[in-house]
């Protein structure tokens, strides 16, 4: 289906609300004056440069407040990491209304609002569920006009979520999504992601895991079997079998499995060296404590590619040594970080996580993409997103890709903490080891790895 | 010969129920089956219905071997149950009642009509209309059957194992619980049945009154296995069946 | 609602009520029900979606069809036959999943791709409904329910590489209705303020002809076998009935409603989530269905408008709309069997008494 | 690894994985069995076990909207993993005899279908309150000292200590309550009832002491089942839907109402989820249902079941 057709659908069922308003009484009066197509643009035309763009999306904004959405997962397995990104999003709209935070450190913004229009938001509940993620995100762009959504804390949500962003040119700021996916094969012109991958997990993790444990070691992989788990596995097999280690055995572990002595019992029986748990959030927990649990740790050595703060508060001590990757550290010695955390930490008495951060940071991207093309028109800001560097984000310098809207970033290489050594209330759960940094130890071209099967699709002003 | 079983028997882990009970019913014939509590007498009729597969055993149905069919193929043959309690669809009227029975009687055990409409079908909806009649359940049609008197409800029972025109009803105590004018009635109606349709009839009752009445051959089981099988004159002269379940009792 | 046949409806003598008879009697057309549908379609999103008060959208209004044909089936089994299936998610998301891939591989026709996740429904429901109704009851509810739970993992795991595993499947393409019409061309004057586009019309179409299917289906022969099934099953088999056909008939056209749920769900949300496999999902059906209320047309409506009210709109400002919902439920199956639609057809008929006096 | 170390290997993870669905599904098969009550509620016995006995064990953290709004804290008697499992039985014993007085009671006379919808529903309510209260979270309900770590058993391999643990705990559980039913009146009423249908239909035989009994003791020891399970098995609200389908599975590949049948068909989806997680790891938890469909279609009453089908 053609996006301009979709997306006059949507205006036309805006226009026919606005009929209906009137109500039958105005029935006789809709007969002469419909042309039925694509004509939400008539009125309420603020002021942003009057008819410069067609209509295409929520675009143009009714009104002086441009409506924002935030989804994330307020129940269910995410929902710490979604009350995390929540207030993260809710001060980036108040630092862009009223100034504060990264606001006052970038200069493409003002604190007086976003290109004259007040920042207003809407908040969705995903449930971690693709499917009611989506409702909840068309519910945003349909009935609250919002003229950009963000959240997602599953590669699963994110994925449903752009897909939804392109059929209805609005555009989504994903937040936390590790799949390769997100920007390989499923990628789209109105999703961005400012995370890393699986794929870059893996370069960054390989050389300084290798150095710690020597050469030639055998590795053996269990891995969550889905999408995310399936790219993270081959992802590390890749790159640690270019190391020079080699794999003994990759086992899937499918979805929902509470209980991992068996297959934990099979690694360990495989004499390998070294261990990977390609598990995340709750599963991560389980794995990894699990594993310690049977004494793995005595016989092999563990690696945990994606970490993140829920996940090690979980799994508490048994990360102990662990080597792992975050996307950012609040105890990264860097302006924006301090700024960023020490407002967080002002507004709710907490320390905010990585994911917490990127939500931040996609809000301010995007309100910065605004002030700098002048409209919210989405192609134009889609278009100053693309190939945008900067290195005022808390993590070094970063790049939006043009080819795949993936960033290019430095990756937090981590190494787990003693349960003495934990301390919950700093989210102090592991020692950064190294800041691998792009280009130099992650990256990749736009003819390789994820990137190679990404098709983005029309920018809907074509 | 109308119905036979040859050494029909029903064992429940050690429990012999029934023990190689063999009957014979020939056409037009009322047949009693009688005995004391536990005598097998209900299982008998369930072996023979297809509610419970025998151990051991056949049962011919005009001659053919019809053991281990299902209730719904056995009743499509011709052989038709009323229940001891009032087996029917209380929260349905007594029409719908009637109607449901006919469906089974015009349409065959299965039918793939769903998007037809009920009301067009005027051969079911006639048959319905009969057996309500017949049974002077008429007037009460729009009446939810759990609302009947418990006697209607015992008439609409028999209605409904009547819709099908069997060849061979079995009545499983018809006038259990009732009083002595509703008794009278419906034995009224089991003879009116059986001059009207030519149904034969296979009766199990306690009440000998009513067995006198309606039997032509009485058969009685204890524990199981049938001790004598006779006219009621040869039954009640019979000194097994003094001995085994009258005892001392004056009929 | 009670169903009656309608050759015994008519040729009453209208008595002093006779205007209230005639109502009666118009109701109790099938007509009456699609006309009623039909009203209902286009009334229905200019009062939900403009209406401050219900802050609704179109694309709840269409989704609240796509559930209502899923739940009218699901009643079907439920109300009318008196089993309860917790697989339903199976024909739900199993036809989605067939309707993704077709039109991703074949041909994007909004109307094939609706058959053809109807046939795949029925597929499923043949043989999930051959083994599960080997067992009556409980057995049955277990049963149906590992059948979903085992096709979840298997969309989940094995059959990752063609469902998008837990990612779900992204590859959906729609063509315009018949080769011509865009599913968001919109109408001119009139038409575009009841009408709305060629997508509503599409989803109001399949709820109107899901309404009229499920009240024909209840008025056939299946409609008096299936409650006298839910009302004494033995009884049933002693009139001569197979039974089990019937069981596995009222499965199947319960699946077949799921199935073409499913396939518009497709359309709609052009992506199919694992978690529409999901024991959730089967969950979420009964409560909507019990929550209508069972035994009746109308009430799986009123029950999709709850919960898809409550699930889209309420859950922003009550955060624990799930106990709630969860409370609701319990007390509907506890105290109100027949559901919220069976309060309101309570009230009209305690109104009605009140107006005719003591008239049986 | 040696052949006798991997059949040994086998049998200790089988065994350890049947565990907790064994001691989940003995209590559901009774009252399916006796009391012909079909029960999704048995769950938030389970769930009763995981987080009260976390409450008695260690801490319990309060961190769910409703009990952030009413300023509740974390509550903990921190008394200890063992304290937890002796006392969680006892109390899910009463929760058990609270939920056959107000739930079951009223509904034994009401069509299956209402039965599960209305159990369904509580099962519902516990979740949400739970996440209401305690939160979404997920929580740790850490082994006790005694039990961490692991042990080697020589050349038959080396094994979590934990898992061992459960294996004792669980077949001293279902011992003394298979002589309890094999030995006592209370077991002879519920064979009895198993074997009669027609007394238990009866409501007056139904709420007589046995009866009551038996719903305790099934509650009880789907509470311990929690205990024992909280560590292995994560602490969401969530899981007591997770237990309790592989466990009414159990239930229907065992056969309804025996004990042995709970334990064969225990051991035989254990030993199913085990082999095939060796084998085709992709297959294991498609494994267990397509088990249940296969039994189902041989043995229509399950493997123990001996009841004849009349449904």
């Amino acid at each position: 289906m053609a996006e301009n057709d979709t997306q006059s659908r949507r205006d036309v069922l805006k226009t026919a609300g606005a009929a209906g308003t009137v109500g039958l009484a105005g029935l006789a009066g809709c007969l002469e004056g419909g042309n039925g197509n694509g004509n939400g643009n008539g009125n309420g035309n603020g002021g942003d440069g009057g008819s410069e763009y067609p209509a295409l999306g929520n675009y143009p904004i009714e009104g002086d407040a441009a409506t924002l959405g935030f989804n994330v997962p307020q129940t269910g397995p995410y929902q710490e990491e979604g009350a995390d990104e929540l207030r993260a999003y809710e001060l980036a709209a108040d630092h862009l209304n009223n100034g504060g935070g990264w606001v006052d450190l970038w200069d493409d913004l003002s604190g007086d609002g976003v290109n004259g229009y007040e920042i207003d938001y809407e908040t969705g509940d995903t449930a971690t569920d693709a499917d009611t993620a989506r409702e909840s995100a068309s519910r945003m762009i349909e009935r609250d006009n919002a003229i950009m959504y963000s959240g997602g804390s599953s590669s699963a949500t994110a994925i449903a979520q752009q897909g939804l962003a392109q059929q209805e040119n609005v555009l989504f700021m994903c937040c936390l999504t590790h799949s390769n996916d997100t920007t390989g094969g499923d990628c789209v012109r109105y999703g961005f992601r400012e995370m890393f991958n699986a794929y870059m997990t893996g370069q960054a993790l390989a050389p300084i895991v290798t150095e710690e444990y020597g050469d030639d070691l055998e590795f053996y992989q269990l891995y969550a079997d889905y999408t995310w788990g399936q790219t993270q596995q081959a992802s590390m097999r890749q790159f640690f079998e270019e190391a020079g280690w080699s794999e003994v055995d990759s086992v899937p572990t499918p979805l929902g499995t509470d209980d991992y002595s068996t297959f934990l019992q099979e690694a360990v029986d495989s004499g390998a060296d070294v261990l990977f748990l390609n598990h995340y959030g709750l599963d991560g927990s389980n794995s990894v404590s699990q594993a310690v649990d049977q004494g793995i740790n005595e016989d092999m050595e563990i690696v945990v590619p994606l970490y993140n703060v829920p996940m090690a508060a979980g799994a508490g001590g048994s990360i102990e040594g662990v080597f792992g990757t975050d996307g950012w550290d609040a105890n990264l010695d860097n302006e924006p970080t301090r700024v960023f955390a020490e407002a967080f930490e002002e507004e709710y008495g907490s320390t905010p996580s990585s994911p917490a951060r990127l939500a931040y940071s996609a809000t301010m991207q995007y309100a910065a993409a605004v002030e700098r093309a002048g409209t919210f028109y989405p192609p134009e800001v889609i278009r100053e997103l693309e190939g945008y560097e900067w290195d005022n984000g808390g993590i070094g310098e970063e790049i939006m890709r043009e080819c795949d809207h993936q960033t290019m970033r430095d990756i937090l290489v981590v190494r787990g903490l003693s349960e003495e050594e934990q301390d919950a209330e700093s989210g102090r759960y592991w020692e950064v080891v190294e800041q691998a940094s792009y280009p130099d130890a992650v990256g990749y071209e736009c003819d390789s790895g994820p990137a190679a099967e990404c098709e983005l699709g029309e920018y809907g002003d074509e | 010969m109308l119905l036979e079983t040859k050494g029909l028997t029903k064992r429940f882990g050690e429990l012999t129920a029934v023990d190689e009970v063999n009957l014979q019913i020939q056409e037009g014939d009322s047949l009693s089956v009688i005995g004391p509590n536990g005598a097998g007498k209900s299982t008998t009729v369930n072996l023979i219905t297809g509610l419970l597969n025998p151990t051991e055993g056949k049962v011919l149905y005009r001659g053919e071997d019809i053991t281990g069919q299902e209730p719904h193929e056995i009743v499509q043959q011709g052989l038709s149950k009323s229940f001891q309690t009032a087996s029917i669809f209380p929260d349905l009227t007594v029409e719908r009642n009637a109607v449901v029975a006919s469906l089974g009687a015009e349409h065959g055990s299965f039918s793939l009509n769903f998007l037809r409409r009920l009301g067009n079908y005027d051969d079911v909806l006639e048959r319905a209309e009969q057996t309500m009649r017949d049974m002077g359940l008429y007037e009460q049609r729009h009446v939810e059957a759990k609302s009947l008197p418990y006697g209607d409800k015992r008439r609409l029972e028999m209605a409904l194992a009547l819709a099908s025109d069997p060849d061979l009803l079995f009545l499983d105590e018809p006038t259990a619980g009732m009083s002595p004018d509703e008794t009278d009635d419906t034995v009224d109606l089991i003879e009116r049945i059986k001059e009207e349709r030519g149904v034969t009839i296979v009766l199990i009752e306690h009440d000998m009154e009513i067995i006198f009445r309606v039997s032509d051959r009485i058969a009685v089981l204890n524990r199981g296995a049938k001790i004598a099988d006779g006219t009621p004159d040869e039954i009640q002269g019979d000194p097994d069946v003094q001995e085994a379940y009258l005892g001392g009792v004056e009929i | 609602m009670s169903e009656q046949t309608e050759a015994a409806t008519p040729g009453e003598s209208a008595d002093a009520s006779g205007l209230l008879d005639r109502w009666d009697g118009l109701r109790e057309r099938e007509s009456f029900s699609i006309a009623g549908a039909i009203a209902f379609v286009v009334v229905f999103p200019m009062i939900f979606t403009n209406l401050p008060a219900y802050n609704g959208y179109m694309s709840l209004v269409e989704l609240i069809y796509i559930w209502a044909i899923f739940a009218i089936g699901f009643d079907l089994l439920l109300g009318y036959t008196g089993l309860l299936s917790f697989g339903h998610a199976v024909f739900w998301g199993g036809s989605a999943y067939a309707a993704g891939l077709f039109s991703a591989n074949v041909s994007g026709e909004p109307l094939l791709i609706v058959l053809v996740a109807m046939v795949t429904a029925i597929v499923l429901a043949l043989i999930i409904g051959i083994l599960s109704l080997r067992r009556g009851g409980i057995y049955f509810a277990i049963l149906t329910l590992a059948f979903g739970q085992m096709m979840y993992f298997i969309a989940l795991g094995p059959l990752g590489g063609i469902t998008g595993g837990e990612d779900g499947f992204t590859g959906v393409t729609v063509d315009p209705l018949l080769g011509a019409l865009e599913l968001g061309t919109g109408f001119a004057g009139v038409l575009g303020t009841l009408l709305h586009d060629i997508g509503y019309v599409l989803f109001a179409g399949f709820f109107v002809l899901a309404v009229a299917a499920a009240v024909r289906i209840v008025r056939s022969p299946y409609g008096a076998i299936f409650q006298a099934i839910a009302e004494n099953e033995q009884r049933v088999r002693f009139l001569g009935l197979n039974v089990w056909r019937y069981k596995l008939a009222a499965f199947v056209i319960s699946g077949a409603f799921a199935g073409v749920a499913g396939g518009l769900h497709t359309i709609h949300a052009q992506y199919v989530a694992v978690g529409s496999l999901f024991w959730i999902t089967s969950g979420d059906i009964v409560i909507i269905t019990v929550l209508g209320g069972i035994g009746s047309i109308f009430g799986p409506v009123t029950g999709t408008i709850a919960f898809l009210y409550v699930e889209n709109i309420v859950s922003g400002e009550i955060a624990f709309w799930l106990l709630v919902l969860g409370a609701l439920f319990v007390t509907v199956v506890w105290l109100f069997p027949a559901g919220i639609w069976g309060i309101v057809t309570g009230i009209r008929s305690t109104v009605r008494e009140q107006l005719l006096g003591d008239d049986s | 690894m040696s052949v006798v170390g991997s059949v040994v290997g086998f049998m200790i993870q089988t065994l350890a994985v049947s565990s907790i669905y064994i001691l989940v599904a003995i209590g559901l098969s009774i009252t399916l069995g006796t009391l012909k009550f079909v029960n999704f509620a048995h769950a938030a016995m389970y769930l009763a076990g995981v987080y009260i006995g976390l409450g008695i064990a260690l801490e319990l953290q309060f961190s769910g909207d409703i009990a952030r709004s009413i300023g509740l804290g974390n509550v903990g008697l921190d008394l200890g993993f063992l304290a937890a499992l002796a006392i969680i039985p006892i109390i899910t014993f009463g929760l058990g005899l609270l939920m056959e007085r107000f739930v079951a009671r009223p509904f034994y006379d009401r069509p299956d279908t209402d039965q599960i919808l209305v159990t369904f529903g509580i099962l519902l309510i516990v979740q949400e309150l739970i996440r209401a209260f305690v939160g979404g979270r997920s929580l740790t309900f850490s082994r006790p000292a005694w039990a961490e770590g692991a042990i080697s058993l020589g050349p038959l391999g080396t094994y979590a200590s934990w898992r061992l643990a459960i294996i004792g705990i669980t077949s001293v559980l279902v011992l003394a309550v298979y002589l309890y039913i094999e030995y006592t009146d209370v077991g002879l009423a519920v064979r009895a009832g198993t074997e009669d249908t027609e007394m238990v239909n009866l409501l007056g035989v139904r709420a007589t002491r046995p009866f009551l009994v038996i719903f305790g003791v099934g509650s009880g020891l789907a509470g311990a089942a929690g205990v024992v399970g909280g560590p292995v098995f994560s602490v969401v609200p969530e899981v007591g839907v997770g237990v309790l389908v592989p466990a009414f599975l159990v239930v229907v590949v065992g056969g309804v109402g025996s004990i042995v049948g709970s334990v064969v068909g225990g051991l035989l989806i254990g030993a199913v989820e085990v082999g095939l997680v060796m084998n085709a790891p992709t297959w294991s938890s498609v494994g267990i249902y397509a088990l249940a469909a296969v039994v189902l279609l041989v043995r229509p009453a399950g493997l123990m079941g001996a009841v004849e089908v009349d449904e």
